[in-house]
């Protein structure tokens, strides 16, 4: 009998910290995935950010970096720009990219650094309990907008695969979710082009994935599933948002 | 021995790095230290090193923790709030232990404050700059020679502590010019960079982590024990300082260090002529402080110390530490920029050791 | 044939992979896990009608299933 | 006399800074201890320029003078800002193409050069500043002249040494007139 | 008197600032202080006044300034990593001489640390959070009622002074609930605030300017000597402290603020069964620090002091210059979240006087 | 005879430090003079950058902040909260702005803030001596890209007008420029429009302003007001980049 | 006996938080000193809760329980974790239904109820706390019965109020069998 | 007939108003005013040709000119 699917050497043989059904995990091995059939785990290093998936230099088998909230992007600069031949990524939250991290992503991408960031989106702040992001939806209701995210007042969504497009050294932005098998795959194939852009040293690559927080959504696993397809892709539309390789920008 | 040149503090403190092998610079501009970014940007580059100005002074030092956590030397530069963006990058990179340079080009505040020479961040870099139980290793350079020389030295320190090292001058140290010379070091006997994230590269089994998060209290006390293990090390090992005019018995001892220690020298010197022997302890580490010099000294000056200082009162904290009652101290300090004149400081220890004997 | 295999004591009782199942085969485990959850299983009747499709590891959060054919 | 505080000042873009620092190389080649310390910050966006020389056998304090034994001036601005801080008996020169009054101060020595005019008679109105150093090295002996001609030739474009040169001594007679 | 009801302190410091009639809360997420944050959010929107969660505590802090400058009584909060961003605006906030309250629920530190209760941010606050010479008020509540005192109280001194007000609890204060009662407060007699951008509203000639830069030395030097006049005052003025157990001889004294206070009270009451007889100084006042109740105590304690604190050590200092030599120091701390047992404490004691008597 | 142009009271009656035939002047004036139009100068309160613009606040009649560098967007917002009917605006270069100040500025725009932003864009660090900005143009000579911005290490210019766009926050972005007469009469319109749009309290609104910098750029202003045409709107094209009061996006 | 240190322990959602909350105001009706302290941080992730209670006639010091007079278990992690934390002679209250071991303790007093079981049988499994509370307060008599329901009324929800009271009246029962 | 009215002492001697005059009649004064710059002006004669566009007080970035007509 073949094996049709088996654990990534891309991650420890360790159980994570994450709540039940949370697909922070399906992210993980993707990334874990990728690196590994690219044969780049030997010289990959990952950037930790703070939030729910700090840990994840617990989890990743490469090298990795814990950075400070939203500093993430930073640090990997420092490493790739140390060590050029490496290949870097940062993962990182709606909160620790889209909010604190704002300026650090937005001069990554500017500069065009050879990294790759991985920006789960899962509009809340998961680790510190529930907290509006900058991704939150409007009305959404959370620890901080208890009365629904008021546009008015709070503000609107930023969509950040959009914004990171505008910027040129950007050159791979695209959404994809994890809410589905298809879309894992397709979430694949969208993180693995990244990793070869960056080994091709074009520039900077940036995927959102669209995640769940079933804890502070306060959802069941599957349900979360379902509330992200419903109303997440809706406001946060999947595909590529630029292509500089082929010269495509949505 | 190398030729003399004269250099402004702020490009013999890019030389220097140079010259210490550091592989990375990252900095935002920012006056009065502009010039040590605008000098790695010229040469950098030219010797296949990073020059980076990064988006701000808090990308900079986190930049500066990924390079470092990388296994290179690397230096950032900045002035007073720029310092202060820094805070909490410098308490990941000492919770991290990572080894590093950090220049202070001290300029006047709080606030936006003014750009003029001063040393009012002194507690901030001996005490408070950042949360937690941390310790940075404070070097204070008093010329532009002994600011090369200290950013060569403070690469090794930081290498052999696996901690931040500052720099700390003033305006006028990184504006000015002196004759320096950049001489064959004598480089210390360092430990390896295993911890490096180099990647696996097929040499290490284990990953390597750079991480200052310890979720269990009894992990994140043992951590910060090593820590301060690791100080009481460094205070042991590395104080560094200078005494003049200390010999025999002395009416008074000035402490001051930096550029204000020069100018209290030639205050000594116009005392001296007036029959007044004053003595002089210049730190030059500021952490960890030279305190047994002030001990030594406790029982030897009628009139105790005096603390001069461009701040309003910051070292004086250290000195009475370190005198701890046995002797009185008193200040004069200027501010905001305003610097001193040798004969300023002559009529205040006169008014206190009550004229010429 | 196929056969997906459940590392138990990893198993989350999310119950992800139940709804991905194309042949709904996949239910929980009566008893708990070491971690306190019930974790997620195919009887070994059910497992017959696996078609290998790799779905529910795919989805799997925690890297519980391995699929073998 | 191996203590001399000099302050140079004038607009920027006259050569303010390189006069400063020629003559601390000139210290400096002479075995004496040297300083050169500029003006800095927004300052500088009025378009004034000024820098501190100190030479001394002594270790140097403070790099700012403020007591100068000699200042060197090349506009107005800069003649009413350090006409002052000439200590009594101290030396100030003036370039008197540039400033348009004359000097309050009768306890100091002064030399009035029309550096502009005779820095085109050399060759270029742009060495204007090496007149007034020649002048201050010839009266002051703060350094020998042949020192500073070194340091001119280690530490300035080779393509401008002659021209330079000349200035210098243009300016010397000056200082011997 | 009001009704006591049990509170989180966090939740507690939101309803003491809205009590006291703060209009804006600008904050940043962190553990262990999210519960401030969501108690704003609940409460300030139906009473018609602002919540603003910020994009970070660097923009939060700078929206305090922004407020504060327009003369509303604002708060912002935040842990240990938050706080060191938000040094420069802090110093800023000082130098432009803004009065506002900032909470600290310390963490364990350095980096990122952990989430457990710590005092590790005492010389931060005390002495370097932020560049130049500037102080802030810092007030350490030991239990859920007195945080919500010193809240209100915090927004009255800084009115007064013109100053900011640093509220430093810790994980555990923040997180646990106890007995609050919102009391009628006799306030103080404020100056008005004229200086504030209100907009001119025909009601002044002059435009209002809030600034901390002073481009001439010499009046950022007058600057400074205007804050430190101001400092001493607030040294004169505002110093608070309790002194428990500490009437005639002791044994030794404690040194300890907020929570470790209260675990110190439990160890004294656990010496006094055995015959030792231990006084305690809790400082509430972390800056203006209370040393005139150490030095009192000098003269009256055998073994002289001891600091326990949540640290490696950082409030000995303090306690160090206020005793000045005249006593012995002892210290104990823990640290990471680690939080010590009476009985823990009253070993160390028993170990430094020697067993009961 | 009619007074055709005279001094607005926008301003106080005090010479500015600005080097000669520096735009920073003008543009002052074209604010100012809006806010007297507008009748609004009594409850308006301007505030000022850390840049050559810093000393703003010793020329505006109005209330003024001096804020930290980069922070003049949060500190506008916090006015703007404390007392919702003044007329806030903050005056920021591109160093303040689009540097070390992202994040401020991309939240302020997100959230909607009714407030107003001058952007002065002059590719360069004026105030510290001519260090690159994230605006610097490709090969531009400045002190810390000595041999020309290399686009390769250190990245690409922003265009900040377009990534503010992108945010539904923000309701009026246009790019304007003072090289010229006409451009200085239509930069003056989009300075009142956005300050229009801020007293209706429809949203965030940005103008970015092409300036100079004659000292930096080593040019005659004369000279440089060619350089800005030949050179920055090339890369930096004017016009309305968004005005979400019309529902226009470009 | 005006000093007791409690432990509750369970899952998120089992109403722990609130057990500790409704004694606790008992405690303070009864003019005694409170504290409610809960734990907090990323371990609630794993979906375990706990917190601490202390009522004292002194003023108290660490609101953390370490060393408890009373511990009250609702899953088999939480005896795990809290069995050893118990004071000898102590109180151990266990849900059965949910705890499917025995303690190993043999110096503590063990109250083994089966809360769910109990708690269905007056209305819903969801007061299953309320079940283990009465029994607690039934043992170790901390505030009598009448505080609690006070307590219970001023501060719980109206309409669970019966329901409750009945909950607690139930555990009050098993503590006195 | 229109007059452009020059505040000599604020004049920084850019030379933009020279620049966009549309009649060309602005030059530089011989002498320097306080702040050591060469003002611009134009002479009485010149004057006469001013179309009063008030171009030149729209560039000018230090405010020194008044327009009337
Ligand atoms: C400087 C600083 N500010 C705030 C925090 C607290 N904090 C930790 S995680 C987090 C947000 C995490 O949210 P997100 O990035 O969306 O990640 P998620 O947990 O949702 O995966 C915050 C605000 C911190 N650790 N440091
Ligand atoms: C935190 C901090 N970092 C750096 C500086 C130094 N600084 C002052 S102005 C400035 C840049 C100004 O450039 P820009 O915003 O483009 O304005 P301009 O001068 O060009 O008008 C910098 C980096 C500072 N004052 N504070
Ligand atoms: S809190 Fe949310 S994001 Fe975090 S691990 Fe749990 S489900 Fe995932
Ligand atoms: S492999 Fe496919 S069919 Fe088999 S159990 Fe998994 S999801 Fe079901
Ligand atoms: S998806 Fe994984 S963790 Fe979830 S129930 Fe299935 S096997 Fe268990
Ligand atoms: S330096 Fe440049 S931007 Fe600053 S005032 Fe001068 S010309 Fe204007
Ligand atoms: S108003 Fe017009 S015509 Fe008259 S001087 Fe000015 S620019 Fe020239
Ligand atoms: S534009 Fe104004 S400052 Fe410039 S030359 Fe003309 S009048 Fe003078
Ligand atoms: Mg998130
Ligand atoms: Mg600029």
């Amino acid at each position: 009998m073949a094996v049709i699917f088996e654990r990534t050497k891309g991650l420890l043989d360790v159980p994570t910290h994450y709540c039940p059904g949370c697909t922070h995990g399906v992210i993980h091995r993707l990334v874990a995935e990728s690196l590994e059939e690219l044969g780049v785990l030997d010289r990959a290093t990952g950037v930790a950010p703070v939030g729910c998936s700090v840990l994840a230099y617990d989890y990743f088998s490469c090298d990795m970096h814990e950075a400070a909230h939203g500093r993430a992007p930073a640090v990997a600069t420092g490493i790739k720009r140390a060590i050029p031949d490496s290949i870097v990524f940062t993962y990182q939250g709606d909160g620790d990219l889209a909010a604190i991290g704002t300026a650090e992503i937005v001069h990554a991408a500017a500069r065009g650094e050879r990294i790759t960031t991985i920006f789960v989106n899962n509009c809340i702040y998961g680790m510190t309990g529930g907290q509006m992001a900058p991704t939150t939806l409007p009305g959404q209701v959370t620890e901080t907008s208890p009365y629904g995210r008021d546009v008015n007042t709070a503000g609107h969504p930023i969509r950040v695969a959009e914004m990171i497009s505008t910027l040129d050294g950007a050159v791979y932005v695209e959404r994809v979710s994890v809410d589905s098998v298809p879309n894992i795959l397709k979430a694949k194939k969208a993180i693995k082009k990244a990793f070869e852009i960056q080994m091709q040293g074009l520039g900077f690559t940036l995927i959102e994935v669209l995640s769940t927080c079933p804890t502070n959504w306060g959802l069941a696993p599957v349900e979360a599933l379902k509330w992200l397809r419903e109303n997440m892709i809706p406001y946060y539309p999947l595909g590529v948002k630029k292509d500089a390789t082929t010269g495509e920008v949505k | 021995m190398a030729e003399k040149i004269l250099m402004k503090g702020n490009e013999a403190i890019g030389e220097a790095a140079i010259h210490a092998g550091c592989q990375c610079f990252f900095g935002y501009p920012i006056t009065p230290q502009t010039e040590v970014a605008a000098y790695m940007a010229r040469k950098m580059p030219k010797i296949g090193r990073v020059f980076l100005q990064a988006e701000s002074e808090v990308a900079a030092i986190n930049m500066v923790y990924g390079a470092a956590g990388s296994g290179v030397r690397v230096l950032t530069s900045s002035s007073s709030p720029g310092i202060s963006l820094k805070a909490e990058g410098i308490s990941y990179i000492a919770g991290a232990e990572l080894p590093c340079v950090i220049i202070n080009i001290v300029r006047g505040g709080p606030g936006l404050g003014g750009i003029q020479p001063a040393q009012s961040d002194y507690l901030q870099a001996t005490k408070g700059c950042g949360h937690g139980d941390y310790k940075m290793v404070v070097f204070a350079p008093a010329s532009v020679q002994e600011m090369v020389d200290l950013v060569q030295e403070g690469f090794d320190v930081a290498d052999m502590y696996r901690t931040p090292v500052m720099v700390m001058g003033d305006g006028m140290l990184g504006q000015m010019m002196e004759p320096v010379e950049f001489k064959e070091r004598q480089g210390r006997q360092l430990p390896s960079k295993d911890w490096a994230t180099t990647g696996l590269r097929g040499k290490r089994e284990k990953h390597n982590v750079i991480n200052s998060l310890f979720l269990k209290p009894e992990e994140l006390e043992e951590h910060n024990r090593k820590l301060q293990a690791k100080y009481r090390e460094i205070e042991n090992n590395e104080v560094k300082y200078e005494m003049y005019n200390c010999e025999g018995e002395v009416d008074i001892v000035i402490a001051a260090y930096g550029i204000t220690s020069r100018i209290c020298k030639n205050a000594v010197k116009m005392l001296e002529k007036e029959g007044i022997k004053v003595g002089l302890i210049r730190p030059i580490t500021l952490w960890p402080f030279p305190s047994k010099a002030f001990e030594e000294m406790c029982g030897k000056t009628k009139h105790g110390f005096i603390s001069v200082e461009l701040s309003e009162g910051q070292m004086i904290e250290d000195v009475a530490l370190a005198v701890n009652g046995r002797a009185p101290i008193h200040f004069y300090g200027r501010s905001g920029g305003m610097v001193p004149t040798p004969a300023e400081i002559a009529n205040k220890i006169k008014a206190i050791v009550g004229g010429a004997k | 044939m196929a056969i997906a295999k459940f590392r138990e004591e990893r198993c989350k009782g999310c119950g992800l992979c139940l709804e991905v199942c194309p042949v709904k085969i996949i239910g929980f485990d009566e008893k708990l896990n070491a971690k306190g959850y019930h974790p997620a299983a195919i009887t070994e009747e059910n497992m017959k009608k696996c078609v290998g499709c790799a779905s529910c590891a795919r989805i799997c959060p925690d890297l519980v299933i391995t699929v073998e054919k | 006399m191996a203590h001399q505080e000099i302050i140079f000042a004038g607009f920027g873009g006259q050569g303010i800074l390189s006069m400063g620092k020629f003559l601390a190389y000139a210290g400096l080649d002479e075995g004496l201890n040297v300083s050169w310390f500029p003006s800095y910050g927004p300052e500088m966006r009025g378009g004034t320029s000024n820098c501190s020389v100190i030479i001394d056998e002594d270790p140097i304090g403070s790099p700012l003078v403020v007591d100068a034994s000699t200042v060197v001036v090349m506009n107005r601005p800069s003649l009413d800002k350090f006409e002052s801080h000439v200590v009594p008996g101290g030396l100030l020169i003036i370039d008197s193409d540039l400033v348009n009054r004359e000097p309050e101060r009768t306890d100091i020595d002064i030399i009035k050069i029309p550096a502009q005019t005779a820095a085109e008679e050399v060759g270029s109105k742009k060495i204007a500043n090496m007149v007034l150093l020649g002048a201050l090295v010839e009266r002051t002996k703060i350094v020998p002249m042949e020192a500073l001609l070194h340091a001119l030739k280690a530490h300035g474009k080779e393509q401008f040494y002659e021209l330079n040169k000349k200035a210098l001594e243009k300016g010397a007679e000056y200082a011997r007139k």
